[in-house]
């Protein structure tokens, strides 16, 4: 039984997939539509609670899906659905007949240039908890020169419908304490303040970390979002919030001003969806049969889900959402799939 | 056999002793007199010194006290029994009281009797400018017997001689051996000896064997008993008739000399200070700061013994062991002022280095006293106290409507202050002064702040009081104000009687005869600071045991396995032991914990310690549960709220997921049966 | 100077760039759990004075770290330090030292 | 600043702005204040650009002031605006350009209200046929006077006589510009460059050769606030807003203020003086005042009207040192003279304020 498996996206989810389905004999495509493989991961320095280096991570995401077909630099130009298997042409000319699709397009960063007042690309002390992430990674950003005073503000383009994203992208506010951790490490002498509506630290020593943050690296929480940035003559911030706990309006100057950028669908999900007829929710993450039980199954036979393509999700949440797939295409490929008679009532019946 | 009174005669004309050096001098006895003399100079300086310190009043009271025959029984029983005897260390460890009294008294007797000896031979040598001040420590070096003359009371004399030599050797012997093995003596910490500690502690050591060396080479010539003749006989045997005891009487000299040269720097000081000390103390003196007069007499009275190390419930960590009385009573003599604060914040005031100090040393009130000296000048504000005014009506067992309403506002109102409808007083309005109570009550009930914190007492509390038919008044029932002992703890002594003097004068209208309080931290400062003249003022447990013992309460007995922690401030604080047990032996069976009584551990949740933190806290509770955990109880109780919460707390650690012991109050406990 | 019968308004906006930085270290030396608070208000709820006035030391906390010590000292001037609030604290805050600390280090002028 | 990023948000905030035919409606404010700015830019529209503007002298106030203090309920205050409307539409004309901020946010409020509640759009046509036996038509195009001069900002720079250049130094003036709160902070789409970054003005000083300055307070309200001032009591906001203002511009030593609303300039020029009076505080050079002077004011400058017939002396802080530093030649004897020539009364002399 060697099914074709195609899956779509080589970010983590679908390199953990790719790496289980071909433990259990099938027979896997992956195609990325960037250069690189491990999508997010690839361009992050270390990860929270535990800042494990992110590269680790990845390492062993690829080590274990070695030997999966995989094409980057690829997309899907066009997809028909046959009687129950899908026949699928890739950009880079190749037609994949595969009896199951996963999709695993994951997220882009929110783009912080769209909350104007932040002044993100337009002034000069302003960067992206990426930026910061590449910062940490390569040691070099003109932006970071000693700073003395930095701010981290937390829902850049989550839990804010004006920027088109009512829900909470989960992971930031673990990265910003993280991040100012780090930052703090770096530079010690440095005062860092973190501005939070709330602090969601919901999973395992995520608390830990914050304590750690306030205890061990002093960093200052301040409850409120930051409404407005401006320049000054010297060309340092001047930061506008107001101190929720306190009920009163508060200003600061900053050398360093860091956005959390949440996490916001895929660009390629609206494409995706028409290709694959897969509905898109109003929150622009595709919809699962079932957000309970069946999390990781499309509305469409056949068609998987895995990762942050279903919406924000950590990173063991996106893996373990990943093997989950695995074992639901498993199921799909041996339950239902080869019973050509019964297939359509099957589906019915276990889809 | 001739008659004693022949021999007193037979002395006129043959003296039995015979001044072997006539000038009753010999250079060996500089570098004691050296040391004595020194050490004299020291002690009387000292005195006056201490002395003048102290405020006139007080001299006066201690003057008075010495005349006043039952403290000066007090004194005699106290000087014998603590500075020679060393009674209170016997009680707890005999081996220790051993070596201690050995020494003490031992050393005590051979000067007495060396003096005796001199008066009744060579009086004239008494006379200082004769000598008077070595020569009956060397007594045996300047005279020899009159052979054939020695008579039964010579012999006697250099029998006890010997007898007492012996026995401080035996003692001796026991303080090297606790040098190296203290447990064996019931010690498991032992404080660090000061560079002074060590010059006299090894003298201390020295003096005693050199001198049965020194007299046993005499013996022959200036007699001797039991010990020092056999060794005469065999260093005879050894080294035939060349005894050259010179050497030794220096190096014995020398030790003395060193020994009280170092003294008044060394632990050892405590021998003659506790004196002076007991003597304050029992005039009723009470130090007003840390290290300035009486207190002085205090800190050179520790002996630095390291009993309170053991006793000191923070020793569960060793980093903590420094924070010990001892240690805290070394800087305070050291006037090492950042020291002295540190170990000052940390204490719990458990009392129990107090308690168990063979000295009597009170270093939790020269803790309090130092906070005193930081914490007392800071700011405050309590103008809005004056607002404060308890209002309940008399409940009975009948009566158990809602009680009225208290809301003292103006205060908040002279701040402008306004809490929105807080407890249905309209915003900032100041609901008009309520006559405090609709009735005189009997007995009139104080909950404390921390009673607030656990309802299940106030609860038991109330349905006790219900049961026996208590006619009584909830004084806090909403919430009243602090007792003032945690402001005491901390050092802030003038905010405390602020506070004291609002809540006296609420009990005093309440018109109560009986005040009962559920918290012993509340319990203390009303016995002791509030002065509430013709109110009598009990802890509920004995309140409660009280209403058993009267058959006002009915308790029925059963077979439940309990076992009692002594809160600090209930146990050692007030002496409350008996009572709650009392009570409790009427409800169930109480086991024993490994300690208790005046031992007990403190809970760890403390008030006194002012900078203790969670971890350490935890570690300390864990310990004081460990204790109480031998017997197997099924249930832990107590008769404080702090401890209540704390091991309530501790209980839930991961440490003790598998006991399955619960925490419950005294009042609880009697309400369940 | 001319009287218009009107003038500017002292700003009620919070200065960070006020905030004494060396004074609060100088607190988190004497007591470090002043930074480990994460504004719960269960001190505040539990406070034995604060029945009668306002006494807060969240806010006293949030005062000193918002540049403005006056407040802090004043939400705590009739404090009783009856230790209600360290046994609330889930932090485990050391509340009475806290307290005794903020006064000492930010009464001294 | 990245100037760049700045260019991409301004590139997503451009409006459509007509080029010619408009019907125009006057400011209460300006009328009283600035009179000569509302010629000026009439005749910069018409005669030097040759534009088809038209005015009514039967248009009235559009309310706003009535309708921001609560004196009059939004019904009136659409049917007001609906009855300039019918006079627009009776005219022939169907864009609408005002020489009011107030207005201009209120108009766009009206038509966003109107678009939401078609009813009450309906209503409004009822209340303007019972009261004036009128009907109206919306405009097409609805813009504000200062978008009509920003549209037209080349076309002056081409006509100008100077620039906004320190004809001493050679270097570019250094412009501090305001725009009304009303312009484009309630509907950005409506405003040029939008609300956190608005272009309108930058564009014009652009064009004629001046230095923008991005001050931290830029998007702060002047402080007029219609209750604030009106109210003597609220005066002390109104005064401490334009305060923080000048506190924050005043490292960048700004040349000089342009605005395109008509409380702006007023509360940005007297304040100044109130400033000084009440504290010695003054933010120009040496004593004097930043000059905060209309868009067409500027206008006007650049392209070599007499300062005295643009109505710079009607200005409290006085604008000599911002003419010399153009290069403007000006006689100081004309300063207070009126268009016949007679004298108007020279103003008691400021004790701090130069």
């Amino acid at each position: 039984m060697k099914n074709n498996i195609l899956i779509i996206g080589g970010g983590p989810a679908g390199l953990e997939a790719s790496a289980q389905l071909q433990r259990m004999g099938y027979n896997v495509i992956l195609i990325e539509r960037s250069a690189k493989l491990g999508g997010h991961l690839a361009k992050w320095d270390r990860l929270f609670p535990d800042r494990v280096p992110a590269d680790e991570v990845l390492g062993g995401l690829l080590r274990a899906a070695e030997g999966v077909k995989c094409f980057t630099d690829t997309d899907i130009r066009a997809i028909n659905r046959l009687e129950k298997s899908y026949n699928v042409r890739l950009t880079n000319g190749i037609t994949v007949l595969s009896d199951a699709v996963l999709v695993a397009s994951g997220f882009d960063l929110f783009n912080a240039v769209r909350k104007e007042e932040y002044g993100y690309g337009i002034y000069n002390q302003v960067m992206t908890n990426a930026d910061l992430e590449a910062y940490f990674k390569t040691g070099n950003d003109k932006r970071i020169e000693n700073p003395k005073k930095i701010g981290f503000v937390h829902c850049v383009g989550s839990r804010d419908e004006k920027s088109g994203c009512r829900s909470c992208s989960k992971v930031c506010c673990a990265t910003a304490v993280k991040q100012a951790i780090e930052i703090k490490q770096a530079f010690p002498q440095a005062e860092v303040f973190c501005f939070y509506m709330d602090l969601r630290l919901f999973g395992r020593h995520y608390e830990d970390l914050y304590l750690e943050a306030q205890k061990e690296y002093g960093v200052r929480f301040i409850r409120g979002r930051v409404a407005e940035v401006s320049e000054n003559y010297d060309g340092t911030l001047l930061v506008k919030a107001e101190d929720t706990v306190a009920s009163k309006p508060l200003k600061v100057t900053l050398d360093l001003l860091v956005l959390m950028s949440g996490m916001r669908p895929s660009a390629s999900v609206k494409e995706l969806g028409e290709h694959l007829g897969m509905m898109v929710e109003e929150d622009g993450y595709f919809s699962v049969r079932s957000g309970i039980s069946a999390g990781q199954r499309s509305p469409q036979p056949g068609i998987f889900l895995a990762g942050a393509a279903t919406g924000p999700k950590t990173l063991p949440e996106t893996l373990a959402d990943a093997r989950a797939a695995a074992m639901e295409i498993e199921r799909y490929l041996t339950e239902i799939f080869p019973d050509a008679r019964n297939y359509k009532q099957l589906v019915k019946e276990r889809w | 056999m001739t008659p004693l009174f022949n021999l007193l005669a037979a002395q006129a004309e043959v003296p039995e002793v015979i001044d072997r050096i006539p000038s009753g001098f010999s250079y060996f006895v500089i570098p004691f007199t050296v040391g004595i003399v020194f050490f004299l100079c020291w002690i009387g300086v000292g005195c006056v010194r201490l002395l003048r310190a102290v405020p006139r009043t007080d001299r006066l009271r201690l003057w008075k006290s010495l005349f006043i025959p039952k403290t000066a029984a007090k004194n005699i029983k106290e000087l014998f029994c603590d500075c020679l005897f060393h009674v209170k260390i016997w009680q707890r460890k005999p081996l220790l009281g051993y070596m201690h009294s050995a020494i003490a008294f031992g050393w005590f007797m051979i000067i007495i009797l060396g003096h005796i000896e001199v008066a009744l031979f060579v009086p004239a040598r008494l006379n200082v400018t004769r000598g008077g001040l070595f020569y009956p420590i060397f007594y045996r070096y300047f005279v020899w017997m009159n052979p054939g003359h020695t008579t039964l009371r010579g012999a006697f004399f250099f029998f006890l001689m010997d007898f007492f030599l012996l026995y401080i050797l035996s003692g001796i012997a026991l303080a090297v051996f606790k040098r190296f093995r203290s447990i064996v003596l019931g010690m498991r910490h032992t404080t660090k000896p000061s560079f002074a500690d060590r010059v006299s502690l090894y003298s201390l050591w020295m003096i005693f064997p050199l001198r049965l060396l020194a007299e046993s080479f005499t013996a022959d010539l200036s007699g001797g008993s039991f010990l020092t003749i056999p060794v005469n006989q065999f260093w005879h045997f050894l080294f035939g008739d060349k005894l050259w005891f010179m050497p030794c009487w220096w190096a014995y000299s020398i030790c003395l000399g060193l020994f009280f040269a170092a003294m008044p720097f060394s632990r050892y000081m405590h021998i003659l200070t506790e004196v002076l000390w007991i003597l304050l103390r029992n005039a009723g003196i009470k130090p007003n700061h840390p290290r300035k007069g009486v207190a002085e007499a205090e800190i050179y009275a520790c002996s630095s013994c390291g009993l309170c190390l053991d006793a000191c419930p923070m020793n569960v960590q060793k980093k903590n062991l420094k924070f010990s009385s001892v240690y805290f009573i070394r800087f305070l003599r050291r006037h090492n002022e950042k020291k002295i604060n540190a170990i000052a914040d940390k204490c719990l005031m458990c009392d129990k280095c107090h308690a168990l100090c063979p000295v009597g040393v009170d270093a939790p009130a020269l803790r309090r006293a130092q906070r005193a000296t930081v914490n007392n000048s800071l700011p405050y504000d309590y103008s809005y106290l004056g607002s404060v005014v308890s209002k309940d009506t008399v409940r009975t067992a009948k009566d158990t409507g809602a009680a009225a309403e208290l809301r003292p506002y103006s205060a908040a109102a002279k701040r402008g202050w306004t809490r929105p409808g807080s407890d249905g007083c309209p915003e900032g309005m100041v609901s008009e002064p309520i006559q405090p109570y609709s009735s005189i009550p009997e007995v009139l009930y104080f909950a404390g702040c921390m009673t607030h914190l656990t309802p299940r007492i106030i609860k038991s509390v109330e349905k006790v009081f219900e049961a026996a038919g208590v006619e009584y008044a909830f004084a806090d029932r909403d919430g009243g104000i602090c007792c003032g002992r945690p402001l005491m703890l901390a050092g802030k002594t003038d905010a405390a009687a602020a506070t004291i003097a609002v809540n006296k004068k609420m009990i005093q209208e309440s018109g109560c005869s009986t005040l009962v309080l559920s918290c012993p931290i509340c319990f203390k400062v009303f016995k002791e600071e509030y002065h509430l003249e013709g109110i009598k003022v009990v802890h509920y447990t004995q309140f409660i045991n009280e209403l058993i013992a009267s058959g006002r309460l009915k308790v029925e007995k059963t077979d439940r396995k309990m076992v009692y922690h002594d809160p600090c401030e209930l146990g050692r604080g007030c002496g409350v032991y008996l009572e709650p047990r009392a009570a409790l032996s009427q409800v169930g069976t109480l086991v024993k914990a490994s300690k208790e009584y005046d031992e007990s551990i403190c809970c760890g949740g403390s008030l006194g310690s002012l900078t203790l933190d969670t971890h350490d806290r935890t570690k300390i509770s864990e310990a004081s549960l460990d204790s109480l955990l031998v017997g197997k109880p099924e249930t832990i109780v107590t008769a404080c709220p702090l401890c209540l919460k704390t091991f309530s707390e501790a209980v839930s650690n991961a440490k003790y997921l598998t006991e399955t012991v619960q925490v419950k109050d005294f009042a609880e406990v009697v309400c369940e049966h | 100077m001319v009287d218009f019968g009107f003038g500017l308004v002292p700003s009620s906006r919070i200065n960070l760039d006020l905030f004494d930085k060396e004074k609060y270290e100088e607190l988190a030396a004497m007591e470090p759990d002043v930074r480990i608070c994460m504004a719960c208000g269960s001190c505040t709820a539990v406070c034995t004075a604060g029945k009668f006035v306002p006494t807060s030391l969240r806010e006293a906390i949030e005062a000193i770290k918002n540049a403005n010590s006056e407040k802090a000292l004043q939400m705590l001037e009739s404090c009783q330090l009856c230790g209600k609030c360290s046994m609330v604290c889930p932090r485990g805050i050391n509340t009475r030292h806290l307290i005794l600390s903020i006064t000492k280090v930010y009464s001294k002028k | 600043m990245i100037y760049e990023g700045k260019q991409k948000i301004w590139s997503e905030y451009q409006k459509e702005i007509p080029d010619d035919h408009y019907f125009y409606v006057r400011s209460c404010i300006r009328q009283s204040f600035f009179p000569a700015s509302e010629a000026t830019f009439l005749d910069i529209t018409r005669n030097v650009l040759g534009k088809d503007i038209f005015e009514t002298e039967h248009h009235t106030t559009c309310g706003g002031i009535a309708y921001h203090s609560d004196t009059i309920p939004q019904e009136t205050v659409m049917t007001i605006i609906a009855r300039q409307f019918a006079l627009m539409a009776k005219h022939g004309y169907e864009n609408y350009v005002c020489s009011c901020i107030t207005s201009f946010g209120l108009y766009c409020e009206t038509m966003e209200t109107w678009r939401e509640y078609p009813e009450l759009e309906a209503k409004i046509r009822e209340n303007l046929w019972k009261s004036c036996k009128l009907e109206f038509a919306k405009p097409k195009f609805l813009v504000h006077a200062s978008d009509l001069i920003y549209k037209y900002r080349n076309l002056i720079a081409a006509q100008a006589v100077r620039k906004l250049v320190n004809v001493h130094t050679g270097e570019p003036l250094k412009v501090v510009e305001h725009i009304g709160c009303h312009y484009s902070k309630m509907f950005p789409s409506k405003g040029v460059g939008g609300a956190e970054y608005p272009y309108v003005l930058v564009g014009m000083i652009e064009a004629w050769g001046g230095e923008i300055v991005d001050y931290p307070e830029r998007r702060h309200c002047c402080g007029f606030g219609f209750r604030q001032y009106f109210i003597k009591g609220n005066r002390g906001y109104s005064l401490s807003n334009t305060h923080k203002k000048f506190e924050s511009m005043e490292p960048f030593k700004p040349d000089l203020i342009i605005t395109n609303c008509p409380g702006c300039p007023y509360f940005l020029d007297r304040w100044q003086y109130v400033i000084a009076e009440s504290t010695g505080k003054t933010y120009g050079q040496d004593g004097h005042g930043i000059p905060a002077l209309t868009y067409e004011e500027v206008a006007g400058l650049v392209m070599g009207y007499d300062p005295w017939d643009l109505g710079l002396q009607t200005h409290q802080v006085g604008v000599e040192p911002l003419l010399d530093k153009m290069g403007v030649e000006y006689d100081p004897a004309k300063k207070y003279l009126g268009k016949d020539g007679k004298d108007l009364g020279s103003p008691q002399p400021c004790a701090c304020l130069k």
